[in-house]
């Protein structure tokens, strides 16, 4: 079924507001922060205006705002929040306890960098900070794709077989504070796309009262947190699905990773977010050249889709891995770490090269991207890669 | 002209020239072309130098760097000549627009270029006159449409009116209409 | 009680009912045990009151002391207003 | 609001047995009295501590109320949670039962590490009782001091040395600190004036908006007290002045116990306890000079407060 189809052209903070209102949650905990203010400011006119049902909790902290919103979800509440940077870095704490605890909150996060030096400006690291708190980690090339992953978002928290939190992530400022043209979906549409929230336990239940959150000692942790990773591991068939569902509704289809161009490319380039699109361009470009290139775009990063990426890339001579966050003291980011750890036992495996790029916001441009080919190229050559490379850092 | 034009607009904090970014890009996608538009951020405060970008396109826009080099410079206040780069990554057929009562000679003569088109209006004096305050934007939106043809001066003016009615007093909207129209029609190239 | 393998746990968090801990008998920590003279005992309740184990119980009648979960803390007897509680040594 | 016991003595208990606090623990029986003295169903959150970990140690779980423990800090703003769902689901028409939203959090989770969320939670106005089991320094971790830590106690972290003769600083006064934050009914109480503090309890439940209580734990352990002293040492320090109860409602304070011989010695409270042994010795009197300078100067401040609130 296809729904008529309206357009509008809307900043990508503002863009998650609205998928908030659509989506109507019980319960909002959120405190603003440079550059996911606009979400909460956005959502606090719904509230003020009536366009919305939601207990709007304006809380004193990040740590607050996701304490809250597990005291409403453990209460039977759908609930949302959104944060960035030192806010999700303050969350920390409460992250793993909001997934152990099994409770399907969604979180919108303009990626941001983390102090010091402080900085506003989008780039992975807070996410990355994130990766092992055991949510499910989605992240956005563009405004549609923030609209659209937070009704996904909402679908995959609260299916029965997941019951785990959720964050979108989209590149703060580039994405937060760019205005594009979306396809947005009627209320009644997204409400009957993410249908009624059904608990499978709540507090408010007195005549069965449970406790949510016991210690658990040497003689149950580690059943519990085995459970949890297996749930986690377990989302991937049931995001896709989701994807799958929403792209029947809308026609804008969602995988786990998106391959771009790679069938027969030699070369490939693997980023996520905003960068994604700057690369397609790239890519097309070469492609007309006749170089055999491609790009793999990486949209769920927890949990992650190892045999898609492994399939993606397998057959590739060399590739080009995109971090847009570091890890000090290592030889590649995150997204290299874990790819390169996937192809460990396989025999058949391109060579990968490491590159770290746009740490604050540092703009990544279609010529930075073009260099990156033909360095990629260079190392088919030779046959081995070089160090890990830092993209448009001065010397 | 190539697939997509790009917009830069330089300004201070405080004058408008993300909402005229966006204006533009609202009204060319009304038009039925894809669009993007971003201000570029900094701690700055109101008064600081800034610039903002627009994106309009026939086909979808998936670049999301920013824009080095635009085909249009949209300058909302004179005074930023000589302090700001106003130039930077202008092609040699590239447009500027400024905001000012010089007339676009004596502004090649201040820029020190030979190629380029340039073109001037007195935005603040419209504003001051229609609006009743030294806003430029609106009337720098109607001279940028007068000089690129992109979209037409109705799709502008019903894209202001749809944007702003409830947000602004009537007679505020109106000003603003009028602002954009005599800048339309007073914007002058050499 | 038997405690779960992770695969019963896949569907739902750390969670427990209500009251599950009257299965873990804390009567075996005690060395002391409060003994009721129920000739002296004006049923004011205080023993019941201040009990920090929910040990001392009412059944509308009298009260009467669960010795499976009482710590033998004395709290009880030191509270008793007519000295009807005595602690005496547990033997072993 | 009359408290009958023989009513309450036969009803469900909400804090049953099984957990494992220690023997003769003050928190517990303040659980009991609190959750004893609120005819509605309640739910609670815990922030981390002994009492926390004490009764819900998977498998097994003390309460018989809905429960929830997230973190340390946050009792406060987990509890504003549910409160908050509770309001979006009754008004969406979830659901219909009155239910009462109470936090308890020791004294760390409460003076110290947790103010931010409670003082937040207050300002915020959500309906709950927030309740500080105040056992004057952080148990579950060892004794280790606290804001709450009275003037020359050992601890832990400020042994009685020879050159620091225990914590040099007088405890926050956050029972205060609360009224300034502008929860609308707050108060102090003591298991050991039970009555007082049922009604205090009831008192702040019925409360339509933020109530603070800060009651007073015995930790036997902690304070190197005999097992069965949890009551009796309550009992002293609100008859020596050492714990005044009081109760400020919208904006009056009220005195609850004034004793009518004036109040005993603080000595007879200091020396039942080894966390105050080092008070009584020569060398150390002029600490015991300023502790008892510290309750002179709160009672009269709040004699003074009683006095301008009610003219």
């Amino acid at each position: 079924m296809k729904t008529q189809i309206k357009r509008i052209a809307i900043e990508g903070n503002e863009a998650a507001a609205l998928a908030f209102k659509q989506v109507n949650p019980d319960v909002v905990a959120a405190y603003p922060i440079t550059p996911s203010t606009e979400v909460v400011q956005k959502f606090s006119e719904y509230v003020a205006n009536g366009e919305v049902d939601t207990e709007f909790v304006p809380v004193e902290s990040e740590h607050s705002a996701m304490s809250a919103c597990i005291g409403a979800a453990a209460a039977g509440a759908r609930v949302m929040t959104a944060t960035a940077s030192q806010g999700l870095a303050l969350m920390w704490e409460m992250l793993y306890i909001a997934s152990a605890l099994r409770l399907p909150i969604v979180m919108s996060v303009s990626n941001r960098a983390l102090s010091a030096p402080i900085n506003i400006h989008g780039d992975h690291s807070d996410a990355m900070g994130a990766r092992d708190s055991g949510w499910i980690q989605i992240f956005s090339e563009n405004v549609q794709e923030i609209y659209d992953n937070i009704f996904q978002a909402v679908k995959i928290a609260e299916h029965p077989d997941v019951r785990l939190p959720v964050m979108v992530g989209y590149d703060g400022f580039i994405t937060s504070h760019s205005e594009e043209m979306i396809e947005i979906l009627e209320d009644d549409v997204v409400r009957n796309f993410i249908g009624k929230y059904k608990p499978k336990y709540t507090l408010l239940d007195v005549d069965n009262p449970i406790a949510v959150g016991p210690l658990a000692l040497t003689d149950s942790y580690f059943e519990f947190k085995v459970a949890q990773a297996y749930a986690l591991e377990n989302s991937l068939p049931i995001i896709k699905q989701v994807g799958k569902e929403y792209g029947d509704l809308t026609g804008r289809y969602y995988d786990v990773i998106e391959r771009y161009r790679t069938e027969g490319a030699e070369y490939i380039i693997v980023a996520m977010s905003s960068t994604v699109g700057t690369a397609r361009e790239v890519v097309d470009t070469l492609r007309e050249k006749g170089l055999p290139v491609g790009l793999l775009k990486i949209r769920v990063f927890r949990p992650f889709p190892t045999e898609d990426i492994i399939n993606a890339l397998k057959d590739a001579k060399v590739i080009g891995i995109l971090d847009r966050s570091m890890v000090p003291g290592s030889f590649g980011g995150p997204l290299y770490h874990e790819i390169t750890s996937a192809f460990y036992h396989y025999e058949k495996r391109p060579i990968a090269q490491a590159y770290v790029y746009g740490l604050g916001g540092r703009d990544i441009t279609t010529q930075h991207i073009e260099k990156v080919f033909e360095e990629l190229i260079d190392i088919g050559k030779k046959g081995k890669p070089n160090p890990l490379t830092y993209i448009g850092v001065r010397e | 002209m190539k697939d997509m034009l790009e917009i830069r607009w330089h300004a201070r904090a405080g004058q408008g020239a993300k909402t005229a970014s966006y204006l533009l890009a609202e009204t060319a996608m009304e038009a039925g072309k894809y669009i993007q538009a971003f201000p570029e951020y900094g701690p700055e405060r109101t008064g600081a130098p800034m610039k903002a970008y627009t994106r309009i396109s026939d086909k979808p826009i998936r670049i999301h760097s920013q824009i080095y080099n635009p085909d249009v410079v949209v300058v909302l206040d004179k005074t930023l000549i000589g302090k700001v780069n106003v130039l930077e990554g202008l092609p040699s057929d590239g447009i500027i627009i400024v905001n000012t009562t010089q007339p676009p000679e004596e502004i090649r003569e201040q820029l020190g270029i030979s190629d380029r088109k340039i073109y001037t209006v007195d935005a603040t004096g419209i504003a001051l006159e229609t609006i009743g305050r030294p806003i430029p934007n609106t009337p720098m939106l109607g001279a940028l449409i007068r000089v690129v043809p992109i979209i037409s001066l109705d799709e502008v003016l019903n894209q202001f009116r749809k944007k702003f009615e409830g947000r602004f007093k009537p007679e505020v909207i109106e000003g603003n209409l009028q602002a954009i129209k005599r800048a339309y029609e007073e914007v002058k190239g050499e | 009680m038997k405690l779960p393998g992770w695969k019963e746990l896949v569907n739902i968090g750390p969670i427990v009912p209500a009251q599950t801990s009257k299965e873990y008998k804390t009567g075996d920590w005690r060395t002391f045990r409060p003994e009721i003279d129920y000739s002296k005992c004006t049923t004011c309740l205080f023993c019941w009151l201040f009990c920090p184990d929910s040990a001392v119980k009412f059944d509308g009648q009298k009260v009467y002391i669960d010795y499976d979960y009482c710590k033998g803390c004395g709290v009880c007897a030191a509270e008793c207003p007519v000295k009807a509680i005595t602690m005496k040594e547990e033997e072993k | 609001m009359a408290i009958n016991l023989r009513e309450i003595a036969l009803k469900e208990e909400k804090l049953v047995s099984g957990h494992r606090l220690c023997a003769g623990c003050g928190a517990s029986i303040i659980v009991r009295m609190v959750l004893n003295a609120i005819d509605e169903p309640v739910v609670v959150a815990n922030a981390t501590g002994c009492l926390e970990v004490a009764t819900t140690i998977f498998p097994f779980n003390a309460w018989n109320v809905p429960w929830i423990h997230s973190a340390f800090e946050n009792a406060a703003a987990t509890i504003a949670g549910v409160e908050a769902a509770y309001k979006a689901l009754k008004r969406k028409g979830e659901i219909d039962r009155e239910i009462r939203f109470i936090s308890f959090a020791g004294d760390g989770g409460t003076y110290d590490i947790g103010l931010q969320a409670l003082s937040g939670a207050i300002e915020r106005g959500h309906r709950a009782v927030f309740i500080c089991y105040n056992n004057e320094a952080y148990m579950n971790t060892g004794i280790q001091r606290s804001g709450a830590t009275p003037r020359g106690a050992f601890t832990t972290t400020s042994p009685a040395g020879k050159a620091i003769p225990g914590k040099p600083q007088k405890r926050k006064n956050l029972t205060e600190m609360m009224v300034a934050n502008g929860a609308k009914y707050v108060a102090q109480a003591s298991p050991s004036h039970w009555r007082d503090l049922m009604e205090k309890v009831k008192k702040a439940v019925n409360t339509d908006g933020p109530a603070f209580l800060n009651i007073y734990s015995t930790c036997p352990r902690g304070w190197r007290t005999p097992d069965n002293s949890a009551i009796s040492i309550a009992r002293l320090a609100v008859e020596t002045g050492v714990w005044p109860l009081y109760e400020v409602e919208n904006g009056k304070y009220k005195i609850n116990y004034k004793p009518p011989k004036g109040f005993k010695p603080v000595e007879e409270f200091l020396k039942v306890q080894g966390r105050f042994a080092h008070l009584l010795k020569p060398e150390n009197a002029h600490i015991l000079e300023e502790f008892k300078k510290d309750i002179e100067e709160e009672w009269k401040r709040l004699l003074s407060m009683e006095e301008a609130t009610n003219k």
